[in-house]
């Protein structure tokens, strides 16, 4: 049985095609989970500065084991490093950048994302769940570009790309363009195009997994 | 003289009080407070509005604190994290109050304590369950929701070295909320790993100005929470 | 003849009186002028750190001649210094301590005083007077205690305290304190309260200066 | 690479456009970027709207740009200081618009502008005629007044050092309104005595990220506004 995973890009890939398109000197948030991979595979020559809400703007890459330290973390806990040219501040400062419109790309993970380019990534608003934010809510607002990086349907095979996002939303008509394990959609006032399609991924196949009508540019 | 040392932390807690509003600074870990939260679970103040972004792992610092019960309501961003079991146990049984922020709403909200500024509008939460009941309104065509500030009775804050005014200056990403948590608070009381000779913070490097800062003590080592958190540790110990 | 400024205290004298004041360990914002000269009157022993709204806390005395640097001034552009334990801050970070209410005392200059405490210090309302605030309506609304440090009567003789401020308020109901060069008068919700007069100043004598009716305390 | 070091001063303005709004750091001559201006001025952009503390002194620097004819329109809280003749003769000539902000509700009207938050409440200024038409409010019982973001298309600083990402750090209180004020343009162009390596400035003490930053010229040598002015100096020369 050939299953989904096999026919679309894995997580690497994912992430190597979000690296693929920031552009030169962008200032990029990554989120946690598939986003945080997104940074080791930026093409060569190309100089991004990566901002972490937690008070680090110029983060670098995973510290050599025995040289982590506590209080240099990144917004999912985990011990980083810091460039040379990197500056700290604290979390009001940090969110200037964010909610200022200063920085260039955010790239986080969804729960769903709708037609208008709506957003849920933060609750599924069951009840028992415990609600937790973050900076989300933030990013989506104040950010120039939202990139969402997502598997194309959940683990039992619902929708992720919905008419209508049925969980709490964090923000409205905010996702720019969604990399999923199918395929690379620009979300547009217009509707969602179709940039990219995996290898061995039809239209049609894509257009069955999505509960939007999507649209080939 | 001026001189905001004091000898313990327990010294730090003279005026606390049931039913206080307390900030403590830190993103998870990384600028807690941890030995000032001790002490303030052995005072046994109860009903706390606690402000911090989270809510502690294991049973030790904040998530002993909010186990022991001296917790009323979280205001926070982010109340579940690895190793966090405290907190949403509470949760769930109805036991613990939480007001669920977005972070940076949150360090606004903390900021415009402060600053004197009673409210201010932010774009985030727009158009969520988070902006429910809350006053909006456009400018240039954009919508946006008001916030009020956050002030507290006291914030708990960690930083690297400090002063007999207050100076202060802070390790990598455990700055996060300490300046913020310094400014809006009525007596704010810090732990310093290193205690220095006024002077010897270059102005131009000075994080927090002394005037935001009430009681400085010294902890010298301070505990590594994921250890203590690993080693299965609770407080009290 | 005798002049009121030979009965009354003179300007070092009155600076004198608000030095004595200030209590150990305060946080004070001086003005310019007359407040300026209260620095250097501070008691031994007594330990105070002084605001300059422009992005210094921890303002030293002035700087021998020759070693002054014109980066490093207070509201009024004058040369300081800076002492041991200053810290430098931009001005968002310096508003927050005026108007966040964290300063203890700010002493100022004034041209009227109402009854109720009302302040103009900043505007005659002239026609062709350039107005300017500067930082006067923050302090007076921020800091905690608001002193004035005046004379009692303008040049011509005319009332300072007045019923009702004809010159544009900077702030309404902020004066705790009045310094001139006749009398201490403290500014209470029941009135005008005198707490010393200057030698050779009898308490008539004071109200015949004075528009609104003091009280003795 | 990411390089926003410029070559000259006249390179920084190229795309300086007539009806701008700029930005211009200084508290008196200190953190004034004299060099800076002088450049715009050589642009001959007219109908600015400048937003500064105050309006420059003697005929050079922002006195000079003023007299120049080329503000439309000054937002500032402190129009006249020693030896600044320029702007008031032109306002009591009503050839120039003058917006007077109170200096703490200018500093956070500013840092507003770089923050993403459009309005905010104040104490400052209630009651006096600078709130008139202004929107009150009551929060707990005491009144404040709404005040606006302020955004820029322009701001022009001054720095001590400055690397290749733009980090900057200031000298003293020359600081004052720069740091806010890269925050809330649209382009910051910054004059630096020194250029210096990235990763030399501690990353603990840089006061202005480089993301605020996009354009860095060096100025080894600033002129000293007050001995321009002393000397009887006017601009152009």
């Amino acid at each position: 049985m050939v299953t989904e995973k096999q026919i679309g890009w894995n997580r690497g890939e994912m992430a190597q095609k979000v690296a693929n398109d920031i552009p030169d000197g962008s200032y990029v948030n990554l989120g946690i989970g598939i986003p945080e991979l997104v940074a080791d595979r930026v093409p060569e020559g190309i100089e991004v500065v990566y901002h972490t809400e937690n008070g680090l703007l110029g983060m670098g890459t995973v510290p050599a084991a025995g040289s982590e330290d506590p209080e240099l973390i990144n917004a999912g806990k985990k011990c980083v490093t810091a460039i040379p040219g990197a500056s700290y501040f604290h979390h009001a400062d940090s969110f200037t950048m964010i909610r200022g419109g200063h920085l260039d790309i955010s790239v986080l993970g969804a729960l769903q994302i709708s037609e208008k380019g709506d957003l849920a990534n933060w609750s599924t608003g069951k009840p028992g769940a415990i609600p937790a934010v973050g900076g989300a809510m933030d990013l989506v607002a104040g950010v120039k570009n939202v990139w969402v990086i997502t598997e194309h349907n959940t683990k039992d095979g619902k929708f992720k790309l919905v008419k209508e996002c049925s969980f709490p939303l964090t923000g409205k008509g905010v996702v720019n363009t969604i990399y999923t394990n199918l395929a690379i959609i620009d979300v547009k006032k217009t509707g969602m195009f179709v940039r990219e399609m995996a290898p061995g991924v039809s239209f049609e196949f894509l257009q069955e997994k999505t509960e939007i009508m999507l649209k080939q540019i | 003289m001026i001189n905001k040392i004091v000898h313990s932390t327990s010294e730090a807690f003279v005026d606390i009080f049931d039913g206080a509003t307390i900030m403590i600074s830190g993103f998870g870990e990384a600028g807690s407070p941890i030995e000032l939260i001790h002490s303030l679970i052995d005072t046994g103040a109860k009903n706390l509005t606690v402000v911090s972004n989270n809510t502690g792992s294991g049973n030790v610092g904040l998530a002993a604190l909010i186990e022991n019960r001296q917790v009323r309501k979280m205001i926070c961003s982010f109340p579940r994290t690895a190793n966090s079991t405290v907190f949403p146990e509470l949760y769930r049984n109805n036991e613990i109050e939480l007001e669920l922020v977005p972070q940076g709403t949150l360090a606004e909200r903390i900021r415009a304590g402060g600053a004197g500024i009673p409210a201010f509008f932010t774009p985030s939460s727009v158009n969520t369950p988070l902006a429910d009941g809350k006053e909006e309104r456009e400018f240039d065509g954009k919508l946006y929701v008001m916030e009020h500030a956050i002030k507290a009775d006291f914030a708990l804050v960690k930083c690297q070295s400090a002063d007999r005014y207050g100076n202060l200056i802070y390790n990598k990403t455990a700055r996060n909320f300490g300046p913020i948590m310094c400014t809006a608070a009525n007596v704010t009381i810090v732990q310093a790993k290193n205690i220095v000779e006024a002077g010897s913070i270059d102005p131009e490097t000075v994080i927090t100005p002394g005037i935001f800062v009430n009681r400085v003590v010294q902890v010298a080592s301070p505990a590594d929470e994921s250890k203590l958190v690993a080693e299965g540790r609770s407080y009290p110990w």
